[in-house]
């Protein structure tokens, strides 16, 4: 069972009180009533599905109820980060390079 | 390659077993081979016969990054059915069902297919709604389901509890009496040594790192951790690591991975006749040969490639079992795993070319893929043999994804497995 | 009195009390504090079950968790019976009822024993090579009968009477072991003010200890030591520590599974005490001590009951008091076992070998050995052991050959070393690595934060046990936070240094493909058998696994893992870190899915959610259908009718007079702020912008791929407030679904939603007299037809207290829908109730209201529709605005197969036989005579007996439905084909006259 | 006219139980709004409801029988035990926000003693020491398979709220978590 920091409550808590919500950063389309066939299929479906760091949405449902963002390695299942929906994507080299950092302090 | 039976058991049992050879042969891997399948489990296995056995082109590789089987054919709960709902689902998994009854002789490997039934728990109105509609579809396409009262359904399954005062009463069942089990292993096995038999190069440890194309855009090989291996046709079978090949191809796909759980108990006396199944109450559940229960859990709600997951999913299905089974709250659960299953938006698979010329697709079978591994691997051969879907596979190709014409079993049936 | 085997002085049990149990029937007496094991073994009983495959006799082989053998059925009632009960780890209790497993027709005349003289045809993987014939065989013929011999012990047939708590918990440290290093660790953290849990599977704390009397901390006996630490952290308010209680889990993110057995070892059942608590801890540090598995030496017939681990023997000696027999050999490729010689030796038992497989043991317990008296044969092995039930004897034979030498044994003691504990670190997703120089795994790199410390992981001498588990405790309380002072210092000896051990097959074992020499005991795997996988192309340790099944047996491979990889490695010509070990799954031992599942059962299973009304409608005779989560009344039976008979009154009183309906259930959210029309505008395919404060109008939602998720009927009460309903099984998803929008893509505007399903009770009132029904309780709202048409709402009161009334309608009647606070939902229902009784009303359930809306062609989201159908499909189209440049769905709407020809279609059916009602799910063909696979068109969606049409009704989704409106199509069922007409979807009233009356 | 008739209320639940360790009451009936506003609107709601809105998670404020507790960023459940008209007087602030009534939405028990924390921790994962949720503390968590709002009224007493329908399962689980509290 996961343990996830939301960035509202600013504590983490059990992934109980979650509802994963798929992949973060995926824009609707501001115009979507004139996209075509092929960009409506990846608004809609295409996914990256990485292996690694994956950039997610979460619903602290059964708390705030703030959607919110995360940085997750999908192999460890380490969150690197959590951020509040509308904020940018943190650089990935940033998360990356401090996640080495760690590893070497150790 | 040696023949199984009775009698060659009895031979070996004289002489301390020191005649049998190996299951499949152990080669170095061919510079170029005329298709490679990349994903050594029973759906790639069986490609690889099926394309040595019906399409006469054996000089094909499956190439694997672990072991044989390792993936999700070694890790589901062993179920079969072909009681799907729409006509797409309906073809493969029946193909597939059709082949798994003659699939032991055909490879000469026990597989144990077991149709000792299929029975999905109806809990209410709606649930009796969806099964009519599965069983009259099924009935009128030529596949066994049937009604069951709850006391029917009890008589097929004994320790059933068809209380009314149970929190979900049981208002009936549908019974695919072909629907059953096999032993997961030896699918994988069965098909690894029969194609090997045929010439097909199965190899182990060999992980592919990058796929090749000419400037035309076509296929011509893939790197691995043991060189460069050429082929002009490659086909990915590869479940949760799907997406992750289809990027070395820089080909994106409609497809999340994520944990899917499962248990066994300790091994008990027989008790449990047949597979009981409750979309409802979220279940499934069967009694090995070993007398181990053998139960499915959900999926988990995140992507994930960790084969593992958290303990309140199997809580979720073990609250279940309990409540239809309450004399199992005693059993004890033995061990607990993962598998990757790579799911599309409409639970349905995908089996077709793709942007990259010579480069095909099966994919996303989810919860589903065991009970269609002869079916899907038969079909794969196909379209890797004629660069085109066969006819039942025709419509689980890539673009429906664009046209919308999806195959949603889940949302006809609240839920798939 | 206590057991033959049991000396006097000797252990640290009390011998004035006893307890008595029966096994297999016979009464036998055991101390308190006995494990069955032990209380077996004082009274010479060493048979205590048959292995799964061979039927071979087996006796007690541990005196711990890792037991494969001794597995039995235990029970205090018939229905408090537990099958599979490792006899080293249950305490006895007075009264309790011991049986042996897998045997029949008795423990010691086993008919299933004929298996191991067939056991040359039952090589490992056999049946993937038979039983093939003839077709269909296997499951018809073989499968049933080797079903038959399945399984271990028997399942439970009845319920589990018992009940099982569950608690989450926090800490700082969790250390998982309470023997010497566990202890330590906890002491250090604990002192250091964290806060810890510690737990332990044993009844009492020490781990090692318990055999293991040569050993001095801080001044004192270890165990005494051990018991005096424990007291010590009981006491203090910042440390929780459990025993009996197993560490079985490590999940993500430190989240541990614990499971405490409460009541399976008193003999008085304390029925408010659950029988078993599940822990659920999320820990910042864990602090693993998991110990250390004692090795078997692998030889021919090593599974004669009689031979048992070193460590087994000394536990039942120096803390159970009993000695395993009356002569005693020793067979060892480590320097440990010698201490069981020793221990024996000293307590009176013969002792007339230790043979010991290396040419050169270590010099201390030779030494000691001879100072005793024991004959000691290095580089020798035994062969063979002797006797069937029970060892007699032991053949023993220099390595590499030469002539063998019998000894007369009735118990022999093996080691082959000693395997760190490493479960709960590999569940942990740690990675392991071999250590060459002991040939052992151990933590390699970790991927949690945790630490493991003293035997799991390879830390062997005390001293440097201890302070390697001080620095631990310390160190993870400060990481965790922990600002306390103390730090704790202790000093511990041991009498001997140990050295030594083996993993594989010994001399014993042969080249021969016939010796049984057992790696795994209970699957009835042998050295032979790994072999024959190797050979058989089995490579992969995880193939060799599955091949033969070792290590998968529900001890899970703790004492048969490290031997089979040896044994592999062997075979393939490789170094073990290249063959690789298996991964080590949850749980480290069985837990019972009570414990899992604890409270929930019966009414904790789910919610069954019920309406402020339901107590009335239970109390007038309704029945209830589940609806998701919720009880719904679903009609309303009057003595002597059956459901048919009821419905068709409901039906027709409803049209005829009037109905009060309990609508409750229907999902309510309140939408507030400037911009909530602009908000519903987005999120529903209707224009929300027109419609005025006062009116109501229905909605469709749609997800962005354009398919009907929800819909209801929105009312708007200001400017800025909505009363938006949903459907019942729908609310939380429509919920969520807003919310995502609102939050994610439209997070500008000035709107927020609340549920308020549960804050209104709402009674339908609909027919031609609902008007009267109700018009004299409701003040402050004219429900004239000219102030208060079809579809509006206002807000006012009803009996008294605050009512949302709507003027709408799902039955085509005149129509109202009276919210009111729940509170008062009876209350108000009681007194439209005696206004509406006496003037011919009825009160209906659900059933009715589906009749009543079907025969107006009102479609039901999730039953009319499936999730792949758009609003164009389901006659809807009329509700989606041309003209708004956005909503959700309205890209996915466009998309080629949502618009292209010949989709299904909802229409209604009319069967040639108006007496005829089909079956909801059955499907239409144009063509019942064609073969199959047939041609489908569509299926059935609704059917009814309609008594207010006099006929059957029904709705369908049809491959090009409104175009075959008048067409002729076929429902071909099992017994008949049923012939029907396509129709449009409304049977009554069709001009819908009566919803404005 | 309707003057004729008035009713009267029924309570979801009138249960009461627990253990020595844990003693559960029900709540008596209060009024109840879900409050919704963005940051500059709280001073005019503050006024208004007379009592300060929190603005950091995990916290309550009080005034009187009157509480408002922080669920989310822009979110408050403020409850009135004397039952006072809280929608009349958010609606008094003349600022922007919503408020949906919800005081028969919500159900609360009581639940109090040595071990409400244990009782509580049957079913709910979150940290209940002291430190980590201090007495007025208050979140949105989850009970089993129900929805809670728990909200810390005294070292060994807390306020759980659940919606009505799901109180009888709240109460049942709440009750056996009071029997095994005291273990």
């Amino acid at each position: 069972m996961l343990l996830i920091y939301c960035p509202y409550c600013e504590e983490e808590r059990s992934e109980l009180e979650f509802r994963g919500a798929g992949d973060a950063h995926i824009a609707r389309p501001e115009n979507i009533a004139d996209i075509t066939d092929e960009e409506f299929e990846e608004y809609f479906f295409l996914r990256q599905n990485p292996k690694g760091l994956i950039f997610e949405r979460w619903r602290h449902i059964h708390g705030c109820g703030r959607f919110f963002n995360a940085a997750r390695d999908t192999v460890s299942d380490r969150f690197y980060t959590t951020y509040k929906a509308g904020e940018p994507k943190p650089d990935v080299s940033d998360i990356l390079q401090s996640e080495q950092n760690k590893g070497a302090a150790k | 390659m040696r023949k199984y039976s009775v009698f060659a058991v009895a031979r070996e049992a004289l002489r301390g077993h020191k005649g049998w050879g190996p299951h499949w042969a152990s080669p170095e891997p061919r510079k170029e081979y005329d298709a490679i399948i990349i994903g050594g489990g029973g759906h790639g296995l069986g490609a690889a016969y099926y394309l040595a056995k019906e399409h006469g082109i054996t000089n094909v590789a499956v190439l694997e990054k672990g072991w044989i089987g390792g993936g999700n054919t070694g890790r589901n709960t062993t179920i079969i059915r072909s009681n799907y709902l729409y006509e797409e689902s309906m073809d493969i998994y029946e193909h597939s069902l059709k082949l798994w009854e003659n699939l032991s002789h055909d490879l000469n490997y026990n597989v144990m297919y077991s149709p000792r039934g299929v029975m999905m728990l109806s809990h209410n109105i709606h649930d009796q709604q969806s099964f009519k509609r599965h069983i009259n579809a099924n009935r009128l396409y030529g596949i066994d389901n049937e009604w069951l009262t709850p006391e029917q359904a009890k008589a097929y399954c004994p320790p059933l509890d068809i209380a009314k005062t149970a929190r979900y009463p049981i208002n009936g069942a549908a019974l695919q009496r072909r629907g059953g089990t096999a032993r997961h292993d030896a699918v994988a096995w069965g098909y690894a040594r029969a194609a090997s038999d045929r010439g097909v190069h199965i190899i182990q440890n060999c992980e592919v790192t990058g796929i090749r194309r000419d400037e035309t855009g076509r296929v011509v090989g893939v790197d691995t951790n043991r060189g460069y291996i050429g082929a002009k046709k490659v086909g990915i079978s590869a479940a949760g690591h799907t997406s992750v090949l289809m990027q070395m191809a820089d080909v994106r796909v409609p497809l999340q991975s994520q944990p899917l759980q499962a248990l066994v108990s300790e091994p008990l006396k027989p008790i449990f006749p047949c597979v009981v199944m409750s979309n409802s109450v979220h279940a499934y559940i069967s009694q090995s040969d070993k007398g181990e229960f053998v139960i499915g859990a959900g999926t988990d709600q995140y992507n994930s490639y960790s084969q593992t997951g958290g303990l309140q999913i199997i809580t979720h299905t073990l609250d279940a079992i309990c409540e239809l089974f309450p004399m199992f709250r005693r059993v004890k659960m033995m061990r607990q795993w993962g598998g990757i299953v790579d799911v599309t938006q409409d639970r349905s698979p995908i089996q077709g070319v793709t942007p990259v010329p010579g480069l095909f697709l099966n994919a996303g079978w989810g919860t589903g893929g065991f009970k269609a591994t002869p079916g899907s691997a038969h079909l794969f051969a196909h379209l890797i043999a004629k660069g085109e879907p066969h006819r039942l596979a025709a419509g689980l190709t890539l673009e429906r994804f664009r046209t919308g014409r999806l195959i949603d079993e889940a949302a006809a049936a609240a839920v798939a497995h | 009195m206590m057991g033959a085997n049991r000396i006097p002085g000797v252990g640290r049990l009390t011998p004035a009390r006893t307890a008595r149990f029966t096994f297999d029937g016979r009464t036998l007496t055991a101390l308190e504090g006995d494990t069955v094991a032990s209380a077996l073994l004082a009274n010479g009983i060493h048979l205590v079950g048959r292995s799964f495959k061979y039927h071979r006799p087996r006796g007690i082989l541990s005196a711990g968790a890792e037991e494969p053998n001794a597995l039995l059925d235990v029970s205090r009632d018939a229905a408090r019976r537990q099958p599979n009960v490792r006899a080293t780890v249950q305490e006895v209790f007075d009264g309790m009822k011991v049986e042996s497993q897998n045997r029949w027709p008795s423990l010691a005349f086993d008919v299933g024993g004929f298996n191991d003289l067939l056991s040359p045809f039952f090589a490992a993987g056999f049946y993937y090579k038979t039983f093939m014939w003839p077709k269909a065989a296997w499951h018809a013929i073989y499968e049933p009968f080797i079903r038959r011999a399945a399984g271990l012990g028997v399942t439970p047939t009845e319920a589990d009477p018992d009940h099982y708590a569950s608690r989450y918990a926090h800490c700082d440290v969790l250390v998982i072991g309470a023997g010497v290093a566990g202890l330590s660790a906890a002491l250090a953290a604990a002192k250091a003010g964290a806060k810890v849990i510690i737990c332990d599977e044993q009844p009492e704390v020490g781990g090692a200890l318990r055999y293991e009397n040569g050993t001095t901390i801080d001044g004192k006996d270890g165990w005494d030591w051990a018991q005096d630490t424990a007291k010590a952290l009981a006491a203090m308010d910042n440390v929780t520590l459990l025993t009996r209680t197993t560490g079985f889990g490590y999940y993500n993110h430190n989240f541990v599974g614990l499971v405490e057995r409460v009541t399976d070892h008193l003999a008085a059942l304390d029925k408010s005490l659950p029988r078993e608590r599940l822990w659920q801890v999320r820990a910042k540090k864990v602090i693993l001590a998991n110990g250390q598995i004692e090795r078997h030496m692998v030889f021919a017939n090593n599974d004669r009951p009689g031979i048992m681990l070193a460590s087994a023997g000394r536990t039942y000696l120096n803390h159970f008091g009993v000695a395993v027999g009356s002569k005693v050999g020793v067979y060892t490729a480590h320097d440990s076992a010698y201490e069981a010689a020793f221990d024996l030796k000293r307590a009176g038992v013969s002792v007339p070998v230790i043979v010991d497989c290396r040419e050169n043991p270590g010099e201390a317990v030779l030494a000691e050995a001879r100072k005793l008296g024991i004959e000691v044969l290095t580089g020798h092995s035994v062969i063979k052991a002797g006797g069937k039930l029970r060892v007699n004897s032991i053949s023993v034979a220099r390595n590499g050959g030469g002539s063998a030498r019998k000894f007369a044994v009735d118990a022999l003691l093996v080691s082959a070393g000693w395997t760190p504990s490493v479960h709960l670190f590999s569940q942990s997703r740690g990675k392991v690595k071999f250590d060459a120089a002991t040939q052992r795994f151990l933590p390699g790199t970790y991927l949690q934060d945790c630490l493991s410390i003293g035997a799991c992981n390879g830390t062997d001498d005390l001293q440097a046990t201890i302070d390697e588990a001080l620095a631990a405790g310390e160190l993870t309380a400060r990481a965790a936070g922990a600002e306390g002072g103390a730090q704790v210092a202790l000093s511990g000896e041991n009498r001997f240094g140990w050295t030594g051990g083996m993993i594989g097959a010994a001399e014993g074992a042969g080249p021969d493909t016939t010796v049984k020499a057992f790696i795994d005991f209970q699957h009835d795997v042998c050295a032979k058998d790994i072999r024959l996988a190797v050979r058989e192309g089995m490579h992969s340790i995880e193939h060799i696994k599955r091949f033969t099944t070792n290590g998968m047996a529900s001890d899970q491979g703790k004492l048969s893992n490290m031997h089979g990889l040896a044994i592999a490695a062997e075979a393939l010509g490789k170094d073990i870190p290249q063959v690789g070990l298996t991964t080590f799954r949850q749980p480290y031992t069985p837990v019972t899915f009570g414990a899992i599942v604890n409270h929930s059962r019966g009414a904790l299973f789910d919610p069954a959610r019920k309406t402020p009304i339901h107590a009335w409608e239970e109390a007038h005779g309704a029945e209830f259908e589940d609806v998701g989560n919720w009880k719904r009344a679903w009609f309303y039976p009057r003595s002597g009718e059956d459901m048919h008979e009821a419905v068709a009154r409901e039906c027709k009183t409803v049209r005829d007079v009037a109905g009060v309906f309990d609508a409750s259930t229907l999902g309510k959210i309140e939408v507030v702020g400037p911009d909530a029309a602009q908000f519903l505008n987005l999120m529903y395919t209707n224009a929300w912008d027109n419609l005025k404060p006062g009116r109501c109008r229905y909605g469709i939602m749609l997800r962005d791929d354009g398919f009907v998720y929800d819909d209801g009927v929105v009312g708007r009460l200001a400017e800025d407030r909505f009363h938006v309903t949903t459907t019942t099984g729908g609310a939380p998803r429509v919920m969520n679904h807003m919310e995502d929008y609102l939050q994610t893509e439209f997070p500008h505007l000035k709107v927020w939603l609340t549920s308020t399903t549960e804050q209104w009770a709402v009674i339908a009132v609909q027919g031609p007299k609902a008007r009267e029904i109700i018009a004299p309780l409701v003040e402050g709202i004219d429900l004239s037809n000219e102030a208060f048409p079809h579809m509006s709402v206002a807000e006012g009161k009803i009996c008294g207290v605050p009512t949302r009334l709507f003027r709408m309608s799902f039955t085509g009647e005149l129509g109202f829908e009276v919210n009111v606070p729940a509170d008062y939902g009876q209350a108000v229902w009681e007194a439209i109730w005696a206004r509406a009784e006496p003037m011919g009303a009825c009160a209906y359930g659900t059933e009715t209201m589906h009749v009543l809306r079907a025969e107006k062609g009102y479609i039901i989201v999730g039953q009319d529709t499936d999730g792949t159908l758009t609003p164009d499909d389901a006659g809807l189209s009329w509700a989606v605005s041309k003209k708004k440049p956005d909503f959700v769905g309205i890209r996915g709407l466009k998309r080629p197969d949502l618009v292209k020809d010949g989709r299904k279609q909802l229409v209604g059916l009319l069967t040639k036989d108006p007496k005829v009602v089909l079956e909801e799910g059955a499907q239409i063909v144009a063509d019942p005579n064609q073969p199959k696979p047939m041609t489908m068109l569509g299926h059935v969606t609704s059917s009814y007996w309609s008594a207010n049409c006099g006929r059957s009704i029904a709705l369908a989704m049809v491959a090009g439905g409104r175009e075959r409106l008048g067409q002729t199509l076929y429902v071909p069922m099992t017994d008949r084909t049923i012939a029907v007409e396509v129709s449009d979807m409304v049977f009554f009233d069709k001009e819908g006259g009566r919803l404005h009356g | 006219m309707a003057d004729q008739v008035t009713v009267s209320r029924k309570a979801a639940l009138t249960a009461r139980g627990g253990s020595a360790e844990a003693i559960l009451t029900p709540a008596t009936a209060a009024t109840r709004i879900s409050l919704r506003a963005g940051a500059e609107a709280l001073p005019a709601l503050s006024a208004a409801l007379g009592v300060t809105l929190p603005t950091r998670p995990k916290t309550s404020a009080s005034s009187g029988q009157r509480h408002a507790l922080w669920i989310g960023p822009d979110e408050w459940l403020v409850f009135d035990e004397s039952e006072a008209d809280l929608m009349a007087a958010a609606a008094s602030s003349g600022t922007l926000h919503s408020a949906a009534d919800i005081s028969h939405r919500n159900v609360a028990v009581i639940v109090s003693g040595p071990g409400a924390n244990v009782a509580i921790n049957s079913g709910c994962p979150q940290d209940l020491s002291l430190a980590i949720f201090p007495v007025g503390g208050c979140s949105r968590t989850i009970l089993g398979k129900a929805e809670i709002i728990l909200f810390r009224t005294a070292e060994d007493q807390f306020r759980v709220e659940c919606w009505r329908s799901f109180s009888p399962f709240v109460f049942g689980l709440l009750s056996e978590g009071a029997a095994d509290a005291g273990y």
